[in-house]
């Protein structure tokens, strides 16, 4: 165990992988600089050049070499610089990645990690604040997951990688160096499927992943100082969705908030709430609210606090649940 | 870069390279050609009778084909397209497989263990950097087996075929690329394709060789692809083929070749035939009579009836085997939608 | 007037679309023989090959030239051959199309159409069957059309043409020789963002769009029969929503069921489930049910049947809502 | 094809072309070149201070910005990218836009009327088929205008660069393909990127000439690009023209290039400064001393500071205002989230 930042909990997590002959890690700038956000630092020093693999600016290619890695029997790890970057590469992902299995009724398979940092907050330029996991969710033959902590961070991706199925992994680009904590060393798996309840309550569940952690766990506090008992859960695995988890929460407090940074129209929250209504409707005292970012393009620097979901706008509706 | 097209066979069956085919070889590669010309005539045929969905048929291209395989070795992998039938038969990927895809099964595109090809690619394009993968975990896991794709002259026009045939160059993998230009690529001819004069010339642009050759000659084609493998092997890095060829009819079964061609450009292709130049040669080497025609025809007949039968007998799917495949162990989510369907279906 | 197929409504409306000197059609295969449906027959040889322009193989390309042409002042219409050719554009689409308003604020804009031949049901080979309109919907600044009768196939096709902003279209392959219908003639539109109520009823809301009308209709029709009244609401538009036609039934019969082929998970139905709830939620008198494809690659002839929401599929739904 | 780097000016400042430039043309450049020089040392400091976000410095690459659109009319349109802010600037965007989109403020974005540069791309590779489908509706509407796309040596790895040249080939659209080959995609050299020799000769795949110039020479970059535009505006297609060039600072300011490269290549980049040999040259025709040299930089300056103090007075955005940008009429959908964000923001 020791403290660490997600960014180098990510960091040991590779290491760990490429321990591993047959992965490789492969993306732009990851080799000699260890990436935009040094991620792989000092990796290709370590396992070499041929497995930190520094390419061409070529998304599309890259997961399209990745694929045939994967299918030849290697463990490819991608990296992709921003995931709002990731989008050349859709027609692979989609049309080979996730579907070599079903092409072939398991003859052929494409066990491969594709890593988006993703999510805005930081100011950045245009593209690189994207959080469009609803264009990855919908896509049978994927896994989505969403790191949220260190701990988790670094045991959902050796778990991501060790699946046999491909991976699309999401790193909150927010959190890569503002969340700290314990981290195991070695290796360790963090299950992918598995949503945790991060904090039992009783009258209104928050439901989010990744980045919007953050406000939520803010938002839970605020609500408990004004005297409501809210339950905090982090969703982790988006597909394939833990909804037991979900409905059993919101079967208990019957109030929900979902809360996600990517637009609001086609977000993956419309799914949970979907799946909510269906399983505990009878439960819900007030509609199942959606606090998300609105369907805009990410804003840049100057108006990008419009646009993410802040603690006050996750109060605001848990009140507006209570009130209900 | 030397753009004349390779030949070592004349339309009229005349040897024109400086060594004499081996008689034995040539004649192995004939039967081939003669089985490819059956299958495609047949699946073809099965479509018209409503029993394969939509056929794709390569009739003209079979020395293409032919010629792009035969240099390969067992454990060498090959990733081809939905017209690249022959080929793909012929590195082991049973015509069975073939038909149960074009019948709309699944299970086609599950051969044999062993079978080192992918099921054909349906989209344009994308498959070729599937090959430079393949070929570079070849490299990295230190086999050398190498990697052939193959494509149309349409293809060639696609983003993912630059990324590939760059990495391809820049990695230096094991990985062929053949590309059959057939003149057309749907209604668009190949000068409408692109503006380069040639295919092979594209090669420049990514730091490798690239080369010509008449696609309607197998041996020309086998003679190239041999080059570009050992190459390969040798650690020498990619190369390009582009093989001139022509495809005799439409697109798919479902295409008029009318609407966008004439006639003629049709009949001056069928006099370049692929087969008859090899027929000739052989019968001028006295290794070629009716018999043998008979006997080789009969032979892949009866191989090819084998493949449809098998195929058509397998039983279609249930509503819970379309769940199957999807992830290695069926999610959650997947069982609960697997069992309503299930019960849909009853 | 006169009695048209949904292929010959299109036909039509491009062919009206063309006599603006703006606008130019592009796509493969779309020229000479007229497109692989024939969508576009005899219009090259009309209005010239210039305008009707048959492209390479490259649909990142024909997007992102369109895109160039639609900020030049043109207006172009592209056709994909199939949707499940559309992921190598989906860069130009998301990141260029989508954005050059917003990037530049409302300085350039890029008014185009891209057709999109959807949906399975036919028997088609693999890519040539999917339904994938979401990862189109929660994207802004795209609006996103359906078609479903040729009247509203014509109507809405020149209504796309003539908005200020692009528009994702999708034509119903099964229905463009399936559907026929009376078809005015000349240039008028269906407005874009307003759902329609087909049929009205009182017992259970059922909510569809394109192909899926099919059977809705059907179902809607056996429900008859038992003694139960169903509302038909053809969505029409999917973004922006007409939530409020939605909502009124929904809040009128107290149970809905939401039709589309595409997958459920993340499909577009869970945003519809998502604002019922949200608005109508105490008018619900059991779940709202998605009746959708399953969350699979689209199989192949032999099981495709298995895949597609049937009538029956509805009806069960329709009842389960009833019984709820 | 010729692949000899073209050049007019050698670093010394000595002329090697057949005609000798035109002094005034050359001094109106030369005031260009500091213009640029000082803005980028300028957009630098103002990010140091926490003023700009980040900012992608192209200290180096100011000839063949300068140069290449020297050529272009106020009809042609430009098509570039992030680290080609002297090119916009000098076809009419102004620094003001430019400082105010690096300040995270999307009105930078919208220039003048009558401007005809789309906003600086960000994604690498996206935006050189924009300037072919320009270029293509100019010809369809009968006008001669023609479209300029710059972009770096790592753009020519993406897909969509194959297709948007593939396209200008195909057809023959007025587009001017400009890249500026600095050496580096951010970490990885020109060597790694591709594997052929020179970026120009990549023009071979596509049928249409390709060109290598020296890219600190903005006299050889004017000329190339002035061919390149003629060409185009006659309707003879398109041009690929390679300008080697070097960036001398890190790809952003957020990037290290310690990391990845050495000083003494830096150092040798240097020695082949844009400006340096301009000024050397007009010194040998006794049309440069300081005192001009200073009236050229402080009327450089004073335009820098107006236009940073322009973007700077510029207020923020409300919560409102990010709503009026997605569509021409805000929908319904959109006119109820705005006023929950703008509740939201009170
Ligand atoms: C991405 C994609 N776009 C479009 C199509 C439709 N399509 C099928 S084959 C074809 C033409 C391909 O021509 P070519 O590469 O020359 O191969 P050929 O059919 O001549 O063998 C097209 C456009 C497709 N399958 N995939
Ligand atoms: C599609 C995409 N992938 C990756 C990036 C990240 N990125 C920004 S600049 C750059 C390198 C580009 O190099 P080059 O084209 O040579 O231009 P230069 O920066 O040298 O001017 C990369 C990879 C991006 N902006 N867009
Ligand atoms: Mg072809
Ligand atoms: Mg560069």
């Amino acid at each position: 165990m020791s403290v660490m930042t997600m960014a180098q909990a990510l960091n040991s997590a590779l290491d760990v992988a490429l321990s591993d002959p047959r992965v490789v890690v492969i993306g732009e700038d990851i080799g000699t600089t260890g990436g935009v956000f040094r991620i792989t630092d000092g990796l290709a020093e370590k396992h070499g050049a041929e497995r930190v693999i520094d390419t061409p600016v070529a998304e599309s290619g890259i997961v399209g070499a990745a694929f045939g890695m994967a299918v030849a029997g290697m463990r490819p790890i991608v990296e992709m610089q921003f995931m709002g970057f990731s989008y050349p590469a859709y027609d692979q992902v989609i049309s080979h990645v996730a579907r070599i299995r079903n092409r072939s009724r398991n003859r052929f398979t494409a066990p491969m990690v594709i890593r988006l940092p993703y999510g805005a907050g930081i100011g950045a330029a245009e593209h690189h604040s994207e959080s469009t996991e609803a264009i990855y969710t919908h896509i049978p033959g994927l896994k989505v997951v969403v790191a949220s902590t260190p701990e988790n961070a670094k045991g959902l991706l050796l778990a991501a990688l060790d699946d046999p199925d491909p991976v699309i992994y999401m790193e909150p680009i927010r959190l890569y160096r503002a969340a700290r904590g314990e981290v195991p060393g070695g290796r360790y798996m963090t299950p992918i499927g598995s949503a945790v309840v991060e904090q039992g309550g009783t009258d209104v569940s928050l439901v989010s992943y990744g980045a919007m952690m953050r406000e939520t766990r803010e938002a839970a506090g605020r609500l408990a100082d004004e005297g409501v008992s809210a339950e905090i859960i982090d969703v982790r695995t988006l597909v394939p969705l833990d909804a037991d988890t979900i409905v059993a929460s919101v079967a208990k407090t019957g109030r929900a908030v979902i809360i996600h940074e990517a637009p609001l129209t086609g977000g993956y929250g419309a799914e949970i709430v979907a799946i909510v209504q269906e399983r505990a409707l009878y439960s819900l005292r007030a509609p199942v609210q959606r606090v998300t970012g609105w369907d805009v393009v990410v804003p840049l620097r100057l108006a990008e606090r419009h646009y993410m979901p802040s603690a006050t706008r996750i109060v605001s509706a848990a009140r507006r649940t209570l009130e209900g | 870069m030397n753009l004349e097209p390779h030949q070592v066979l004349t339309p009229e069956g005349v040897h024109t390279g400086p060594a004499a085919p081996d008689v034995g070889t040539v004649r192995a590669r004939y039967e081939a050609l003669v089985e490819a010309r059956l299958y495609d005539r047949k699946a073809s045929a099965l479509q018209r009778q409503g029993r394969l969905a939509t056929y794709a048929p390569y009739e003209g291209q079979e020395a293409a084909q032919v010629g792009a395989v035969a240099p390969l070795a067992s454990r060498d992998w090959l990733v081809a397209s939905y017209r690249d039938a022959a080929a793909m038969r012929f590195h082991g990927y049973p015509w069975k497989n073939l038909l149960l895809t074009r019948m709309g099964d699944e299970r086609g595109g599950h051969p044999p263990e062993g079978v080192k090809a992918l099921p054909p690619s349906v989209t344009v394009g994308g498959h070729m950097i599937h090959a430079v993968g393949i070929a570079w975990a070849d490299k990295l896991l230190g086999t050398d087996a190498v990697a052939l794709t193959m494509f149309g002259d349409g293809a060639t026009s696609v983003g993912d075929f630059h990324e590939a045939m760059n990495f391809a160059g820049v990695y230096r993998t094991p990985t062929v690329f053949l590309c059959q230009n057939n003149g057309w690529a749907i209604s668009m001819p190949r000068s409408r394709q692109t503006a380069s004069e040639t295919i092979a010339q594209k090669a420049v642009a990514y730091g490798f060789p690239g080369k010509v050759v008449d696609g309607n000659d197998v041996l020309a084609v086998e003679e190239a692809v041999t080059e570009a493998v050992t190459r390969a092997r040798a650690g020498e890095g990619p190369m390009l083929i582009e093989a001139l060829t022509y495809r005799i009819h439409g697109h798919t079964t479902a295409d008029d070749h009318g609407r966008y061609r004439v006639e003629e450009e049709v009949e001056i292709w069928r006099a370049r035939d692929p087969l008859e130049r090899v027929r000739l040669w052989l019968d001028g080497q006295d290794a070629w009579d009716d018999g043998w025609q008979a006997e080789l025809e009969d032979r892949a007949s009866r191989r090819i009836e084998a493949a449809v039968a098998e195929a058509e007998s397998l039983v279609s799917f249930t509503a819970g085997e379309i769940f199957d495949a999807t992830y290695r162990e069926p999610t959650a989510p997947l069982r609960l939608q697997r069992s309503r369907a299930e019960r849909a279906s009853e």
